[in-house]
């Protein structure tokens, strides 16, 4: 065990990635001498040469054309975004081709050895393009996995997982607790399932869910609510294509109540997606209508920041709202 | 110092704007129409069999396309693409390959794929969307793919196939087995953002790839005078600094040569390296085009006299390695096995209903096998309305 | 009145919206000479000439990059794309700026002249390419209109109201009904509001809501149901964002029960924000759960195409099981 | 015929690839460090007036950019770019337009809109977020913009603005008012696709632009020569049959020089004309880098000595327009001016609640609207957590 944040968890699973396998290569803007604009690729370069990491070209559609093609090849492409906000460039090779590679081929070629690892999120007073959460985007594009971790020991358990699973994952990296979130992490080599949803702690009353940086404002309100006597159930989404809808509709069943929270807008955000699954599973269980806690339909803001982004409080006041329904 | 690649240009002191309206890059020829070759021309090594391998390949693909054209007209396709005038520049491309090379087209390269062995019923599975449709009937004619024969599925969203092309060389140079990708493409393509950030990360990342560019003229019904002002793609090249070459594309000689030498750049010095063939696209853009609409039958009457099969024929004639009998029973067997193939074809059945669900991810995940499962009840309720596949569902 | 297809419909209403403001301008690939490829800018360029209405090159993230300035510029650009399969090139310029525009520079400036169209949805056997309906990837974005019209009067009206909307839209054409829809069309300039979902049927047991070519199949669904006694309220959303929560909810306070239908896959599709939205505004009226009747979560097929769409008989099925539940 | 701009392509038989290697894109050099010019050098008439309007706006933006990384630094403000040492590319290049022409820059081109005239409290109410800033604290510091000084507002995904340039030039060009645009983007942001769109759709659309690519030597920590393996970025125009010119970035008089022409050809022969100006980012990338990880002080050393500013302050005094006294005045009102005003600005409040949900459309619909009204009560309740806000609103 060792204590790490979440970019030194990021680096040791890349670094183990890299080690364990020799076909795996990372790439992306900045990321070879400098180690990626937040260090996420520190010494990788040094450590596996240039042909195994280095910078490309300032072009997010070549960065994932080219990573389309080495997967297709047979390697293990690691390709970074620099911030998630810059993806929309290649949206179209990740949604029209990695989505589709296997599907499309009757599975004669895949690029299942494709992850794509983002930085995303709000939190570093980063105004509209260094604060967008777009897993919605690519939720809605079968062929894909979507993961985001929560803290240091679940990012380098679910990348070194998304490395090697064999479908292609884009991989959003929670920006905010880069450098803010520690913890133990056991040095070596371990993977977490994919598509499986985590209990962080059971509850009675009500379930709440979310993911990545979004679990801590979650916790707090969940912390907030217990001293008023409310047991909430605590479920951290890690996967959200494909998302496990037993572990929520379960939850739900128990509970009869749920709260659902992103930073993305509210408007086409994932939170609906499963408001209108679970509202369907849980139907006659449901005791309370499930509540969305999320950023306003608007851009993301700088100066507002604060007031825009569903924090403990809004968190909170929906628990106690749907509670008291 | 990052600048230095500037260290040697010259300065001046007169502010001169640079066009390079002086400058116009040659186009390589070799054969002239007649069958003859240009007086010190740069002959390819080309023994009879291989000739005769590149020219029934050619007279098959054309074949192929009237016959399935014509079914296009008689309703029994749904679609269909012609490579028509351009059977010189894939097959002639493709042969200078070894055949272990990586194929990324774009969907107009029939031709390449018949010449590394693609069967006839092969190609008729795949139109016909059948149950031995190695795409399982998911995409539309003429997206063919062959994981043997190292041709890559078509894709239509166009020109992503270039950096995919960019990559997978990359990874062919890590391997180090000497192996090359050709990526083709179309000059309305090269209009696309993909192609600036493929040729860009080609030649910076020393990557061994042919960018091999069918200029035919149109892109559907946009002339390339209006997909581009300068002269042609080739000039493009100098601003990657990557080595180009323009070829007349329905020369089959000059088109084997140049790639074949441009595959040797590639595969020896890891350097990408564009090639632009000329030529014209003779037939429609699809089966659902109708050029009338924006060109003149002048101007598809003056590229139809340069048709690069019977320019070919006439080389192999005078070479005796071609006589006018053998070329009338390879159209009528040609003829006949496409007919045939055809008919067994369109009678097979389609994929089976599982295959709405498979190869979305490496295995079906629970909600998709729940989906499938709901679909499969809703069909044994409503057969008649779902003839493709509730049969296999009642025996399944 | 005059008796015109879709595709008719729109080309008059681009025509009109050509002669009655000259500076609106119409491009993209192939709308020039030929008029693009289903004949929507057919004449076009010989009435108003090759500066107001052109072909581009085919490179769909500058065909919108160019629309973006020309629209901040101040002239009104209607940019086609060929198919909305092909829009993902240009997601960039639109998720990022055209929608961005006006909110990140404080008003100075926007893009609100322009309007995108481009032809979507299934019904041509064009399999995973030339069939999809990607309405939702761009419901998640502020700043953007999303429309879709079912008919030629629809289209027309709605069609005109996005030209001239201070906002950038994005205009979803049929492709299916291109020729099939065929409809009276008054001559003279018109236009349908945006942001109104329209009735277009009363009912009271069950509310069913679509848009654009799925309200032909919801219709005939409707048939079926009330052949078995059941009376069924439809509406036609038309505007995907911002999308018209009043009718919606008001319809559903009375029916007490709905039926969502899209084309496009379920995961992250339109219809799981519509039923999370009124989940929770119609909680205490709903009889059964929303149900959605989509498209699969997976590529969009063609030998399958009949299995894989969202048809009548699922959406009666879907009533029926709503109905009894 | 469409492939008639090749008819005077001469053929060749030997198979010849080209790669420009000896094709070197010459520099265009004015004014040498020393502040004396080249023999023979075309020099721009360019009055007292003028000359010095450009030294005191490039004197103002390194005071600027000094002092705002200070602030930066000492946690005043969260984000800063300098444009230290391309001050003559982008000033220079900016008077020599009319002032009414679009200015649609990448970040690092604050010295365009000093020299328009934004003041320096303008320029401080977007650094510090107020009430006052036009963008209405919406994006990170130096994302300015003005309409009057039509002046687009900046956006921070690179390129973007590149095509937007092609059809904002366009309707310009529609318009027929003698106005052209002006786009600055990075030798990074050149890489993108956008750059390609925009390049091609104008030469081929004909439209009065000027591409001004500042090539400062790094994107980030990407030096150029990972960014591409060409001779710098003005070889691409060739690919585009676009006029292009190279020049000196440190040479005020020639930037000033090169765009003048280039203006000329833009608005006069509605031609679109590419300026590769060779410089070097002295300073970090932004506040948020330390370049000590990717390159040597020696590099950076090297190119202190080719101070574009002191170059000009040289020979502005060789033409006694300029003396030291006045050097100094200057840089102390400079330096007392930006200090006061951002006294002034850091004090005013941010922009009110509601401009969160302002300019998402021209109205807020009915959704936003309740949204807000919504987290108004949710602020009432809590006025503690939202101390930027909850002032306002119990006044408002
Ligand atoms: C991204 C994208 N945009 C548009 C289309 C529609 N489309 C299909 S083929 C074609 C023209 C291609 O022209 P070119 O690249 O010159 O190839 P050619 O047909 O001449 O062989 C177009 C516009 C597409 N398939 N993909
Ligand atoms: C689409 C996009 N990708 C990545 C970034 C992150 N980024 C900001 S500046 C920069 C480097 C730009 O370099 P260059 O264009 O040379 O301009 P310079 O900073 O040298 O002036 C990068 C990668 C971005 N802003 N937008
Ligand atoms: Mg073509
Ligand atoms: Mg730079």
């Amino acid at each position: 065990m060792a204590k790490m944040n979440l970019l030194q968890a990021i680096n040791n699973a890349l670094d183990l990635a890299m080690a364990s396998n020799d076909k795996t290569v990372c790439f992306g803007e900045d990321v070879g001498v400098f180690g990626g604009v937040f260090r996420a690729t520190s010494h990788l370069q040094e450590k596996y040469g240039r042909a195994r990491c280095f910078n490309t070209p300032l072009v997010e559609q070549g960065i994932i054309g080219f990573a389309n093609g080495l997967a297709a090849q047979g390697h293990v492409a690691v390709a970074e975004i620099q911030f998630a906000d810059y993806i929309f460039p290649a949206f179209d090779q990740i949604v029209n081709e990695s989505a589709k590679y296997r599907y499309r081929s009757g599975s004669l070629f895949d690029v299942g050895n494709l992850t794509i690892r983002t930085p995303y999120g709000g939190g570093i007073a980063g105004g509209l393009y260094h604060s967008q959460s777009p897993e919605a985007y690519f939720a809605h594009t079968p062929g894909l996995k979507i993961v985001v971790p929560r803290n240091p020991y679940e990012a380098k358990g679910l990348l070194l997982a998304s490395i090697r699973d064999p479908n292609p994952v884009v991989f959003f990296e929670p920006k905010r607790l880069y450098r803010a979130s520690v913890g133990d992490v056991p040095e070596e080599d371990y993977e977490l399932p994919l598509g499986k949803a985590s209990v962080l702690k059971e509850g009675t009353d009500i379930t709440l869910l979310a993911w990545g940086a979004q679990m801590e404002p979650l916790e707090k309100a969940a912390e907030m609510a217990e001293k008023e006597g409310i047991s909430c159930e605590i479920i951290d989404l890690r996967t959200i294509v494909p998302w496990d809808i037993e572990t929520v509709t379960n939850s739900v069943l128990k509970t009869g109540r749920l709260v659902i929270s992103h930073e993305a807008p509210l408007t086409g955000g994932f939170a609906g997606e499963i408001a209108a699954t679970i509202q369907e599973r849980c139907f006659l269980y449901l005791e309370s209508p499930i509540a969305r806690v999320t950023g306003l339909d608007t851009p993301f803001p700088l100066a507002l920041e604060k007031e825009y982004v569903p924090d403990h409080l809004k968190i909170f006041e929906a628990i106690k709202h749907s509670i008291h329904f | 110092m990052p600048t230095t690649k500037n260290a040697n240009s010259s300065s001046i002191h007169t502010p001169t704007f640079i066009r390079g309206d002086e400058f116009h890059f040659p186009i390589y020829k070799v054969l002239k129409q007649d069958g003859t070759t240009y007086r010190g021309a740069v002959l390819p090594k080309l023994d009879q069999e291989k000739a005769l391998r590149i020219y029934r390949t050619m007279v098959f693909t054309r074949v192929l396309d009237e016959r399935m054209l014509a079914a296009q007209r008689q309703g029994r396709l749904s679609f269909y693409m012609q490579s028509t005038g351009e059977e010189a520049t894939v097959i002639g491309s493709a042969a200078a390959l070894d055949d272990a090379d990586m194929i990324m087209a774009q969907y107009r390269e029939q031709g390449a794929l018949a010449y590394r062995g693609f069967t006839t019923d092969q190609f008729m599975n795949q139109l016909f969307s059948n149950e031995l449709d190695y795409g399982k009937g998911r995409q539309m004619p003429i997206h063919y793919g062959s994981r043997d024969l190292h041709y890559m599925t078509i894709s239509s969203p166009l020109a992503t196939q270039i950096p995919q092309a960019t990559g997978y060389a990359y990874g062919q140079k890590l391997d180090g087995g000497g192996h090359c990708t050709i990526t083709y493409f179309g000059e309305g393509a090269a209009s696309e953002g993909d192609f600036h950030a493929a040729l860009n990360m080609a030649s910076v990342h020393k990557v061994p790839v042919i960018f091999l560019c069918r200029n035919n003229g149109y892109a559907i019904s946009t002339p390339s005078s209006e997909q581009f002002a300068a002269d042609g793609i080739a000039p493009r090249a100098l601003g990657y600094r990557m080595h180009a070459i323009r070829v007349d594309g329905n020369d089959i000689l000059a088109v084997y040569q140049a790639t074949l030498e441009a595959r040797k750049i590639a595969v020896e010095q890891n350097e990408p390296v564009l090639v632009e063939a000329m030529s014209y696209r003779l037939a429609a853009h699809s089966s659902s085009d109708d050029p009338s609409g924006y060109r003149s039958k002048k101007e598809e009457e003056a590229w139809r006299e340069k048709d690069p099969i019977l320019r070919m024929k006439l080389w192999l004639q005078k070479k005796k390695w071609w006589s006018e009998e053998e070329e009338k029973n390879l159209q009528e067997s040609l003829r006949r096995e496409v007919l045939e193939t055809m008919k067994k074809a369109e009678k097979r059945p389609p994929p089976p209903l599982d295959s709405l669900v498979t190869d979305v991810y490496d295995e079906v995940p629970p909600q998709l096998a729940e989906q499938l499962s709901k679909l499969k009840a809703h069909i044994r309720k409503y057969p008649d309305a779902y003839p493709k596949s509730a049969g296999g569902l009642k025996h399944g």
